[in-house]
């Protein structure tokens, strides 16, 4: 059994992803499954809630830099909220907050995506 | 600095999460650590497949916070080893999952090392070159990204060779 | 803590590089700044064009010392309000340069205010998005990083606009 | 007269140039005008020496964000060496540590440059 799991929710046209867990080497094929899955499905706009996740290393991260482009390219972004500040803490170490929209709420992701 | 008696018992904890294998291997010196004696150790040997790093990061949380690190700080050692372990898994034993690898965490006076070793293949830190963040997202990749998180949260880190086995060491300082 | 003898003394020192516009303003509120009787308050005012970046970096590195803040932390106050300064210039003014800045450094007991007015375009922080390096890169621009430095060096960065006056407040207090 | 100024040295097929003084909103054009002579005369192999850099403001970390894309296009690079500390904690943050190749010496850049 996973200590990471991947729940999906739609508000309109936006597909959240609600991380809970753990994502590292292990579990990132998980996250990868699921972003492949909201492509796959033509969701483009897709918000991580972020708010149960517990720790993240390198490879989990990694995966928001593969999908990222792609994502963009077909007029979509991955936004991302309501991290813990410790989690936000390794995000910006790498620098994200300056290459993904790091928000604190699901709300203003939604609104960020209706304003484009 | 951390009171003195917190690690001086002296004694070695195994855990051993698999039967651990008869490894003949030479003590390799631990940088800067001349006070081995006085000071505490404990093992984890763990096989090379990433369905152990939560092992491992709680291997190492319960023996920094024991040790007496702040949170934040025990979040960045528990972060640098489970990226330590993942290349080692990744790169030294290329994702076959029947080698081993063995953790220690050494406290001393005035530091905490955690060191893994393993006998994969060799990483020397001098061909690593920084990763460029764009050409990652241009490229559509994944990876490129543990080596210089560890470099950012630990103090050290110390990679060498000897006689087949290869010795990382990550090094965090008590706060003085 | 600085001591309290080092912004005691309440004088205003107003240096002008050029001849201050006869300006009727209402002052504005400074938040939290309660004492300014016991504050010291030194002043610069400069005409909005880029040529006089330099003044302006002179004029809070020198105050930002005199009040005995380390040379970290005034180099971060420099670039912050270099920064603030650039956007009034450019965003504020849009780049005529017969317009003026006023700028402040006022101290009091536990911090350090940069307050910078301009009579130009106002900016609210509430409409801002933050870069993103990607995009900047991919479309081969330049700007768009000078609101973000401002946030990352300094503890709080205020803007507020009343009567056709914006006022920018760079705050940074003395470590405690 | 201005605060600062850009040296022009060669290294082979290596262009360095040598900034000196303070790079803001000022002076970026300066920079500018130096890294465009390069592009112009088919020097896409650079060196930023910043040895004698006193003070960078997000306008001179702007110039290299602009011209970085092109100058990889061409096959060459932007390699920053010998940064002041202060200086370099600029550069840092904002990331660009993760985005330029950015090294001690210059020696170093020459390296990267030969082994490609
Ligand atoms: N323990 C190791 N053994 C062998 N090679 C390694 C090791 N750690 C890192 N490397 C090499 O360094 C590179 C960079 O590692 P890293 O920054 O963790 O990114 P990634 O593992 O995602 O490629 C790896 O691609 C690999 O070639
Ligand atoms: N003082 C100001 N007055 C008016 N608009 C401003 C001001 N400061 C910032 N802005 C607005 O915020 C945006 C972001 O500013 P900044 O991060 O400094 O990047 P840049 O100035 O390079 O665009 C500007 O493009 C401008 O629209």
């Amino acid at each position: 059994m996973s200590n990471f799991s991947v729940g999906f929710r739609t508000n309109e046209n936006i597909q959240i992803l609600d991380l809970k867990g753990e994502l590292d080497a292990h579990t990132a094929s998980d996250l990868e499954a699921a972003i492949h899955k909201c492509q796959a499905s033509g969701n483009f706009q897709i918000v991580i809630n972020g708010g149960e996740l517990m720790y993240i290393s390198s490879a989990g991260l990694g995966v928001f830099m593969a999908y990222i482009e792609e994502i963009r390219e077909n007029g979509g972004d991955i936004k991302i909220t309501n991290l813990q500040a410790k989690v936000f803490n390794v995000f910006d170490l790498l620098g994200f907050p300056l290459l993904f929209d790091i928000l604190d709420t699901e709300e203003e992701a939604f609104t960020r995506f209706r304003d484009n | 600095m951390i009171p003195k008696k917190k690690h001086l018992p002296g004694l070695e904890t195994i855990k051993t999460v698999v039967p651990q294998k008869h490894l003949e291997r030479q003590e390799l010196e631990i940088a800067g650590l001349t006070d081995t004696l006085a000071s505490n150790i404990h093992k984890l040997t763990i096989p090379s497949s990433t369905r152990y790093l939560e092992d491992v990061r709680e291997f190492v949380t319960t023996h920094a916070t024991q040790a007496g690190f702040p949170d934040e700080v025990v979040e960045q050692l528990k972060i640098a080893v489970d990226e330590a372990c993942t290349n080692i898994i990744k790169h030294a034993y290329k994702g076959k999952g029947e080698n081993i690898i063995d953790l220690a965490v050494i406290l001393s006076a005035d530091k905490l090392i955690v060191r893994l070793r393993d006998e994969g293949v060799s990483f020397s830190p001098s061909d690593y070159k920084e990763p460029n963040l764009i050409e990652i997202a241009k490229k559509r990749r994944s990876g490129g990204l543990g080596v210089h998180i560890m470099n950012r949260l630990m103090d050290r880190v110390e990679y060498r060779t000897r006689d087949g086995v290869n010795e990382c060491c990550l090094v965090k300082y008590f706060p003085s």
